[in-house]
């Protein structure tokens, strides 16, 4: 049975939680490995937040928000997109292994991506310590 | 202190002896890291640099560690941790200001409740110390009662005395059990070499700091603002210090944990109303001088300083102590 | 070229337009020293020689020196110094016209032992910018840019992730967590750093190897679009932590990603402050 | 003029035409014959398309309404006769005795246990027994229960009174007699809805003979959670689980048997797709099969629905209309004989059938209306002009919902709006004084006391507790510190819930309430209302997703379900702890609406918003207005285009309250609800306005199709182009003679799979038209599924009899057309019928095209921020109960921008809208959410990061301190990400609380 | 009567006239008005109790024939004498199509273009009439067993019509 993970998700209300709701309307079903942290916006989430989660021993971190485009404050997600790719970038220089940290786009409707996004997810995760653990 | 006879060994037969009394035990000593000398535990003896300038961290951290756990929360409740303390090591050519620093240190974590940890690290470490035959630039040990062919501290003093010979002075019982009956006691001849090399390594010391007598008067002036314009307010000086011994406890999780803190940081003396009785910057450098020059010494008699000459050499913007204490009484009295 | 300095900074002091002049000087071991002065008669303290490497405009900052003395402030800034001005200056942290800024023409620092800093070779500002500058003294220098390939940059990310892991690992072994690099940076001027928080608590103060893994992701998060690559940090740093390679990561990243350096204008903002509908999402799961 | 407005009928239509009129200050008595509102949509399990359960979306209006201090609710009451006056009408109801008093019954159910009398359950269609006192059911609004006079011993027979005695709250009173009120009202709204046929109507399906034969709304009952078995389905004769269910459609819809030409009643076929997924998602070993003669996925979202019941949850879908069931005597199993696609006759047992009845109007309806002089159709519905939506030809008496005919939950909705609207006339003026402020209840200061957290775990019925173990869930919660009280609940959102969780409140003085239940995008607000009631500042709720987010996609994994379950609690609590009061701040409301779009939907909502008195600035992109109006010339049903797009055009370009901008195009919207600036752009001249609302009316373009050579030859036309040619007695029509109609053209397959729900009407008033003046010609209509719904059968019944000829085809064997020359082309089409290819030479082709988006609406829908769906059309709020609004408040979308629709169904919509507007525009304040950022003074460096992040512009720095404008501000947090010393925080969603939430997952 | 446009039809492979007017020829006749509302749902069809036996007898079809034209192809077709006129059809029709009428219609115009004898309806009668004594006496053998009657003599009624299969 695969090891259970400590995968913390935070979710814009607006979209990618209600992509989530959507999923489960849909009875979607996928890995139950994930923590669901509901923020007004993709743009709340403040990279101290992904730090302190992997300080204290998440396996992996997912962001969630609207499309780029699509943000009800207009422009959350493009402040988060620019975040999250120079934290990934940093995480990896400092040989934190990029797949257990994901950044992704969920809008309201699209309750399948959700369920495909978190199964990825896991996988990565998962793929990503037993890597780890080999070496 | 020491028991007065000494006796000279070769190099090759003190590298023997030094193998044979680090078996089994944990060996710390100086090692080159990119190109700056560290005390660092090292695999044996043989990594071990016979000759180096002041190290960069000295071997403090070693028995007051920069992080230890104090407590534990376990199941049924918080129990004391304990790092397994019992195991035995050896400190192989500490210099004397860094051994004679144990003997400051001591004075703190050793008295009536003496620490739990620094303790035990104390009685289960061999102070080796290897005698300065050179000061280094900003060495002043001199000044503050040190030595640079002092043995407080020490288990056992070594001195190199030319063409490979090595001349040991057993200081404490515990050194003498390892060393007493080695080697060929030192006839007169090798005695008067070890003199004249004493008397030239205590001339090579160049700085001596003037310590005034009365610095507290000096408490008021602006000459701490000035003096102390340039700090940084970090912790190199003391964290590089071998008598500064200020830590926090903060906990980490399951963890109670005991941390190096320094006097300059903002958080120091901040109280939990927010008050701040050392609020500005010259009022904490201040402090880090009278503690060492005035209170320590008018409490137990010696300075809290061993003349090492670290915080001057690494502080980043270079700010001289021992030019700062030896102006006071020209530039900081009334 | 000292004389000038000299001269300018006692013409300054003396007729007010400045109440403190920061400049180097030499202290008692003839170790280069920031000096602070007030009246010109202190002058003479002024020196000017290929160690002067400290970033003055930290101070521009710093509180306790500012409180020194009412009004204008003069500095003495080197090329890479006024990267880090025009940075303070975007970010609000030092009113233009409270500064007056004597820029020197600089031939690169050199380090302790008597070489030519790294960081020199490949600076694109041995001549101050005489637009920015109030007074520039020396001559300008005309002389070939080293191409900047980032190579310690590229060195660690041809490393694989264990492999980084372990190098840092190494290094953030050592760190004492004496914040030397946090306190000699001109842009870490917060009140309150985020690692002496502690409600909530975002690193712990001790220093283990992780806590101090995390200590330094933030700082060279906090310094994405921001850092001028003065060099400073990684000076200061007792243990010899290639901080640099850290922030140039991040000068290189910005680069690629969005094309922006930072300390040319002192109007533009961090990267991090901005966004375009096209940014790349190549990234994005 | 009295302010007061009478709604008969507390159905979906009536509830949200109280709700609107409510919104616009207006007060609302609401007649409702049952003992609680919500009508039919409450006894539904789920609602299509998108499965939501139905009393979960329902119970919030309900209870909004309910609690609405401008509503008076009179249940158990019916209307004997309405007068007309001067100023309105007076109304004679008869409010009948529940014998139990509303005041005080708590709804405890102590009666109901203990009466002796077992008597059939109305609610759940007597399948089940309930008691002579009873409450319709758990969740019903009022709560409040009712003694059934029939069946009362007490009342009969003067014995028993069990109930009395045991009643805690005294409410039972015996003596309780029907009382006739008389009210003078403004206007009056009928919303009476319809009833369902009797599957008596056709006797061959055996329905109350044989016992597994069940009605779609019994079947409701069978599936939902709160019905008789719990949400397990069973067959009633013996009580086992069924294999094999089949759904049987058109029983008395398309049927002579319900009237002359029959009717389709519009929303059986989704409901029998809804059924049959949900049916199959009971288990691996249940299937579903529907016998259907056309599949009606008319809607938004159907067909993709369709297909996924389909594709994913194997339901069966078999063309052929069910002639009659035998029912196996030895196994109660029911045979259905049935065509298959080749004509041969299949006999399939079956263990349960449900028979997918429509609706009818109710007899007893007529004689109310004719009283007032309204007059109803053929059918008995009231049926009003395509111009004039919820019009009754009365004035000041009005219709919605299934009582103007047969339609779905969000046609009823529109078509109450639309009322309100229309009722509203008169009423509502832009100087009304402000609608009553909500008294700023005294919040007891709980930032002293120790903390003492309560958590509810929600069973939802079997939604939840049928994954996770909610009672290990409840004890684990005990366990956390500061949780002082932990309880689960059947359905902790029903009224008696909410009560009960107040109660708690008080009792164990809980100052924080966590609630593991659904998603707090839906209930957060519900619950949060909850707490104001006990006294507790509302934003000391913490919810957690344990249902949409937990059991219902962690179905097949029940243990680590309820392990997350119980770590979600741990979360919740731990964001809880730190929780602090706060409150909404007021802004005032610009009483301007700005209309985008001067098609018929945007021109309709304009006058409408008008005629109510508030200025209307109406933005149109051409020099005209009319849009796509213009192209057509008559409707379905008959009424000329032309001259009522004249009349409409004049009436706006003489409002005085239109301000009419032409040729202009939007070049940005700033602000938020009450208080919006426009920037319009006229050529190169600029001009800002400033309003309150907006109402996106954009509409859509026709499809442009590359298929059957259309762009290249005269000959193919699509059908609004042949309208044209009728009109305008093209002399190609001379020529031709026979006129081949293929329908779905590039729809529902591909990226366009969706139906643009016009081209079948369309395709058959062409016919009719084209028959009127040339009988002789032939026409044949290729097509996939007729989709004439609701009282548009007639007019497909209209067009067959005037000899054209409907063949089916598949997606699978489309038409082969070959032209032979110019205006000649021969159609080879496979009949199934006659299971062969029949060669069909025509010399015009007539392509139902249907209808795109348009692409400036990604422009409009970033300006406004509000989303758009996977095919291009504007996406509102809630697809059945909020159509007209978007998430974003303040914004509102009518006409084809929402999707393709009839004419009439634009036009109901764009009242709608501007009924919606109005609920904004009618008042002084707004009140904007609380969470907003905040600066600690102390760590602030002045160096506006946050500023430059900020996209509202609501902070600025001066004196070397970033300031929040707290009215600006929409607690969006970006500006908390961006700063580097953590100076700035979110209220709600503070550092800490985010921090402590996450951090208990590693403690 | 309007005049007549005839055009070609082709059924795959064999090329018959078609008379779009002969719907319309049978919708004047009294009881055929409602034929062109037939929206082929299969309700005839499957109520039929000669189609249950009868594979290539489907009433749908034969209304649909009637409505392409094909005149001569029904009017010629044995199917149309299968009809035993039980009405259950007419009863369950959703659009009141009234087939049986419309089968009484297409007798008469048979019978009057030649396509059979006039004779052939009387044997049509005598056929049914004798179709109803055989059920009759089955009945009759049947129903002294009606408390008693076992699955074997099911089994053995139904080998009589085939097994129940189509066609026979």
């Amino acid at each position: 049975m695969e090891k259970k993970l400590k995968i913390v998700g935070f979710l814009c209300n607006w979209c990618s939680y209600a992509g989530a709701d959507l999923a489960g309307v849909s009875r979607f079903q996928y890995p139950a490995d994930i923590r669901v942290i509901r923020v007004p916006c993709s743009g709340r989430v403040n990279p101290l937040f992904i730090l302190k989660c992997f300080q204290e021993g998440a396996d992996g971190v997912l962001v969630s928000g609207c499309h780029p485009g699509d943000c009800h404050y207009q422009e959350g997600n493009y402040y988060t997109r620019r975040r999250m790719m120079m934290l990934k970038d940093l995480f990896c220089f400092f040989g934190i292994d990029k797949r257990r940290f994901h950044i992704s786009w969920v809008s309201a409707s699209e309750g399948k991506k959700w369920a495909d996004v978190v199964t990825a997810v896991v996988e990565d995760v998962g793929a990503a310590l037993r890597g780890s653990e080999k070496q | 202190m020491s028991f007065g006879e000494k006796t000279v060994l070769g190099k090759d037969e003190l590298f023997r002896i030094l193998k044979s009394i680090s078996e089994g035990c944990e060996i710390i000593g100086p090692v080159m890291e990119d190109g700056k000398p560290y005390f660092r535990p090292v695999e044996g003896v043989e990594d071990v640099a016979w000759d180096f300038d002041t190290t960069v961290n000295g071997i403090k951290e070693f028995f007051f560690p920069r992080r230890s756990v104090l407590y534990e929360q376990t199941n049924d409740g918080i129990r004391p941790f304990d790092p397994e303390t019992d195991k035995k090591r050896i400190v192989l050519f500490s210099r004397p200001c860094d051994a004679r620093a144990l003997t400051i240190t001591d004075r703190l974590f050793m008295g009536e409740n003496q620490d739990r940890v620094y303790g035990a690290l104390r009685a289960n470490t061999v102070v080796v110390g290897l005698s300065c035959e050179k000061a280094g630039p900003h060495c002043f040990c001199l000044s503050v009662g040190g030595s640079p062919f002092g043995t407080e501290g020490m288990d056992v003093s070594i001195t190199a005395v030319g063409d490979d010979e090595y001349v040991l002075d057993m200081v404490t019982d515990r050194g003498k059990a390892f060393f007493g009956n080695r080697g060929r006691k030192a006839d007169s001849k090798r005695l008067q070499e070890f003199e004249t090399l004493k008397k030239r390594a205590e001339e090579s010391v160049e700085r001596t700091m003037r310590i005034p007598k009365d610095l507290p008067s000096a408490f008021e002036s602006d000459y701490w603002k000035e003096v102390s314009a340039a700090c940084l307010k970090c912790g190199v000086c003391t964290y590089l210090c071998p008598t500064c011994h200020c830590f926090d406890i903060v906990d980490e999780g399951f963890y109670r944990v005991r941390c190096w803190d320094t006097c300059s940081f903002d958080t120091f003396s901040r109280m939990a109303s927010g008050e701040d009785p050392r609020k500005d910057k010259y009022m904490r450098y201040r402090q880090r001088v009278y503690h060492k020059f005035s209170y320590y010494k008018e409490n137990f008699g010696v300075y809290g300083c061993v003349g090492c000459g670290r915080c001057t050499k690494h502080c980043p913007v270079k700010t001289d102590i021992v030019e700062i204490v030896s102006s006071v009484d020209e530039k900081g009295m009334p | 070229m000292i004389g000038k300095i000299r001269e300018a900074a006692k013409r300054m002091l003396d007729d007010g337009t400045v109440r403190l002049f920061l400049g180097y000087g030499k202290n008692g071991l003839g170790d280069t020293v920031p000096v602070f002065l007030k009246h010109k008669e202190d002058v003479e303290a002024l020196y000017w020689d290929e160690t002067c490497r400290y970033n003055l405009t930290r101070y521009l900052t710093d509180r306790d020196v500012i409180c020194l003395e009412e009004g204008p402030v003069g500095v003495i800034v080197k090329g890479c110094d006024q990267k880090s001005l025009k940075v303070l200056i975007s970010e609000k942290q030092v009113e233009r016209d409270e500064i007056r800024i004597v820029g020197v023409v600089c031939s690169g620092m050199k380090d302790d032992n008597e070489e030519i800093l790294s960081k020199c070779g490949t600076c694109d500002s041995w001549n101050p910018d005489e637009t920015f500058c109030d007074i520039v003294i020396g001559q300008t220098v005309e002389r070939k840019i080293e191409e900047d390939e980032y190579s310690d940059v590229e060195e660690v990310e041809a490393l694989d992730p264990a492999q980084r892991e372990k190098l840092w690992g190494k290094y953030f072994d050592r760190c004492l967590r004496c914040y030397a690099c946090r306190n000699v940076c001109p842009l870490c001027y917060c009140k309150e750093c985020i690692l002496e928080q502690n409600d909530p608590e975002w690193v712990p103060p001790s220093a283990s190897k992780e806590n101090n893994f995390y200590f330094h992701i933030i700082r060279a998060y906090h310094l994405t679009g921001r850092c001028t690559d003065c060099g400073e940090c990684e000076r200061a740093c007792p243990v010899g932590i290639p901080l640099r390679t850290i922030n140039r990561k991040m000068i290189k990243a910005v680069k690629d990603g969005f094309d922006f350096v930072a300390g040319k204008d002192p109007e533009a903002r961090s990267p991090l402050t901005r966004f375009r509908r096209d940014d790349r999402e190549d990234f994005i799961t | 003029m009295n302010k007061r407005v009478l709604v008969i009928g507390g159905g979906i239509g009536g509830v949200q035409a109280g709700l609107d009129l409510a919104g616009m200050g207006i007060k609302v008595t609401l007649v409702e014959e049952k003992p609680n509102i919500g009508g039919r949509m409450a006894q539904l399990d789920k609602t299509f398309p998108t499965n939501d359960c139905s009393t979960c979306i329902l119970s919030p209006k309900l209870l909004e309404l309910a609690s609405s201090p401008d509503v008076d609710i009179y249940t158990c009451a019916s209307v004997e006769g309405i007068v007309k006056t001067e100023d309105g009408f007076v109304a004679r109801i008869k409010k009948r005795a529940r014998f139990v008093d509303e005041k005080k019954c708590t709804a405890c159910g102590l009666c109901a246990q203990k009466c002796p009398v077992k008597v059939p359950d109305p609610f759940n269609k007597n399948i089940t027994m309930s008691k002579c006192i009873r409450i319709p059911y758990a969740q019903a609004v009022p709560a409040v229960y009712m003694i059934d006079r029939e069946h009362c011993l007490r009342l009969l027979e003067g014995k028993c009174g069990v109930c009395e005695k045991v009643c805690p709250a005294g409410a039972i009173d015996y003596e309780q007699q029907d009382e006739i009120k008389e009210l003078s009202v403004g206007a009056v709204i009928v919303a009476t809805g319809a009833e369902e046929f009797t599957p008596r109507i056709r006797p061959e399906y055996g329905y109350g003979i044989y016992e597994n034969v069940v009605t779609s709304i019994e079947y409701e009952r069978f599936l939902s959670a709160s019905g008789p078995t719990n949400g397990h389905i069973v067959r009633p004769s013996d009580q086992k689980e069924p294999k094999r269910v089949a759904f049987i459609q058109c029983v008395g819809s398309r049927d002579v048997a319900s009237g002359e030409l029959g009717y389709c009643s519009s929303f059986c076929c989704m409901q029998a797709t809804k059924d049959a997924v949900v049916t199959c998602e009971h288990g691996p070993n249940i299937r579903s099969t529907i016998f259907y003669i056309d599949i009606r996925a008319y809607g938004k979202d159907f067909d993709r629905f369709v297909d996924r019941a389909k594709t994913e949850h194997g339901v069966e879908y078999k063309r052929s209309r069910i002639s009659g069931i035998i029912e196996s005597p030895d196994t109660k199993n029911l045979v259905v004989r049935y065509i298959t696609p080749d004509g041969a006759l299949k006999d399939e047992e079956f263990d349960l059938v449900v028979l997918s009845v429509g609706l009818r109007m109710p007899d007893g309806l007529g004689g109310l209306l004719e009283g007032i002089g309204v007059k109803l159709d053929a059918y008995g519905f009231c049926r009003s002009g395509a111009f004039s939506p919820g019009d009754t030809g009365v004035d000041g008496v009005y219709v919605c919902g299934t009582v103007t005919g047969p339609m779905d939950i969000p046609e009823t909705v529109v078509s109450a709006s639309a009322a309100a609207s229309l009722a509203a006339r008169g009423l509502v003026s832009p100087d009304r004084e402000p609608l009553g402020k909500a008294a700023d209840r005294k919040e007891p200061d709980t930032s002293g006391s120790p903390i003492a957290v309560g958590v509810v775990v929600c069973r939802c019925g079997t939604n939840i507790a049928s994954v996770v173990d909610v009672p290990s869930v409840v004890e684990y919660a005990a366990s956390i510190p500061n949780v002082t009280f932990s309880e689960e609940l059947l359905y902790a959102c029903s009224q008696d819930s909410i009560r009960h969780i107040i109660n708690k409140i008080r009792e164990h003085g809980l100052n924080r309430v966590v609630v593991a239940s659904c998603s707090p995008r839906t209930h957060e607000a519900l619950f949060q209302k909850g707490l104001e009631q006990a006294g507790l500042n509302k934003y000391l709720l913490q919810m957690t997703n344990i249902r949409d987010q937990c059991s219902w996609v962690h179905r097949d994994t029940p243990d680590r379900a309820t392990e997350k379950a119980k770590e979600l609690v741990r979360m919740a609590v731990g964001k809880a702890r730190h929780l602090t009061p706060l409150h909404e701040r007021y802004s005032d409301v610009k009483k301007d609406c700005l209309v985008i779009g001067g098609g018929l939907a945007g021109m309709m909502a304009a006058l409408d918003v008008a005629d109510n008195g508030f200025v209307v600035h109406l933005i149109e992109q051409e020099s005209f207005l009319g849009g796509n109006l213009l192209k057509i010339k008559s409707l379905l049903t008959g009424e000329d285009v032309a001259s009522a797009v004249e009349r409409i055009v004049k009436r706006v370009l003489e409002h005085p309250k239109i301000e009419l901008f032409l040729n202009t195009d939007i070049a940005g919207i700033e602000g938020y609800v009450g208080n919006f600036t426009t920037k319009l752009l006229t050529g190169d001249r600029e001009t800002s306005v400033e309003h309150g609302a907006v109402i996106v009316a954009t509409g859509a373009r026709e499809h442009v199709t590359e298929s059957y050579g259309y762009r290249t030859d005269p000959y193919v036309v699509t059908g609004r182009e042949f309208e044209t040619i009728l009109e305008k007695k093209n002399p190609l029509l001379k020529y031709v003679k026979r006129i081949a109609m293929i329908q779905c053209v590039d729809s529902r397959e591909g990226e366009r799979n969706y139906c643009s729900r016009v081209c079948c009407s369309q395709a058959v008033k062409n016919i009719l038209r084209l028959k009127e003046r040339y009988p002789e010609k032939t026409v044949y209509v290729l097509y996939r599924d007729m989709r004439t719904y609701g009282l548009r059968e007639p007019y497909y019944t209209a067009a067959r009899e005037t000899g054209a000829l409907f063949l089916r085809y598949d997606a699978s064997r489309k038409p082969v057309v070959e032209k032979i020359e110019q205006g000649s082309f021969i159609i080879d089409v496979f009949d199934k019928i006659l299971q062969e290819t029949v060669r069909l030479p025509v010399q015009l082709l007539v392509l139902g095209v249907g209808i795109d988006p348009l692409d400036t609406n990604d422009r409009v829908a970033k300006m406004l921020k509000v989303p758009l769906t996977q095919d291009g059309f504007f996406s509102e709020a809630h697809v059945k109960l909020r159509p007209v609004d978007f998430s974003t408040e303040g914004v509102f979308v009518c006409g084809m921008a929402h999707g393709p629709k009839h004419t009439d169904e634009s036009i109901a919509q764009a009242l709608a809208a501007a009924a919606r507007a109005l609920t904004i525009l009618t008042r002084d304040r707004i009140r904007s959410q609380a969470y907003s950022a905040s600066v600690d003074e102390a760590l602030c460096t002045g160096c506006g990061t946050c500023a430059e992040v900020c996209a509202y512009g609501a902070i600025e720095i001066d004196k070397e301190k970033a300031r929040v404008n707290e009215l600006l501000c929409k607690g969006c947090g970006t500006c908390t990400a961006a700063c580097f010393s953590g100076a700035i925080d979110l209220s709600g969603f503070t550092n800490k609380q985010i921090v402590k939430e996450f951090e208990e997952l590693f403690i | 009567m309007q005049t007549v446009f005839s055009e070609t039809i082709t059924r795959v492979g064999a090329m018959k006239t078609i008379d779009t007017e002969f719907k319309r020829e049978i919708a004047a006749c009294p009881g055929g008005e409602h034929i062109m509302r037939c929206f082929a749902c299969g309700t005839c069809v499957l109520s039929c109790p000669v189609s249950e036996v009868t594979a290539d007898y489907s009433p749908r079809r034969i209304i649909r024939m009637i409505l392409l034209g094909m005149k001569e192809e029904v009017l010629g077709s044995e199917a149309i004498w299968y009809c035993m006129s039980c009405y259950r059809c007419h009863v369950r029709c959703p659009q009141d199509v009234k087939y049986p009428e419309i089968m009484r219609v297409l007798r008469k115009l048979a019978v009057e273009q030649g396509y059979v004898t006039p004779g052939f309806i009387t044997a049509v009668n005598e056929v049914d009439i004798a179709a109803q004594k055989i059920r009759r006496d089955m009945l009759k053998s049947i129903l002294k067993k009606r408390d008693s009657i076992t699955k074997e003599d099911i089994a053995e009624i139904r080998t009589l019509s085939g097994n129940g299969a189509r066609g026979r």
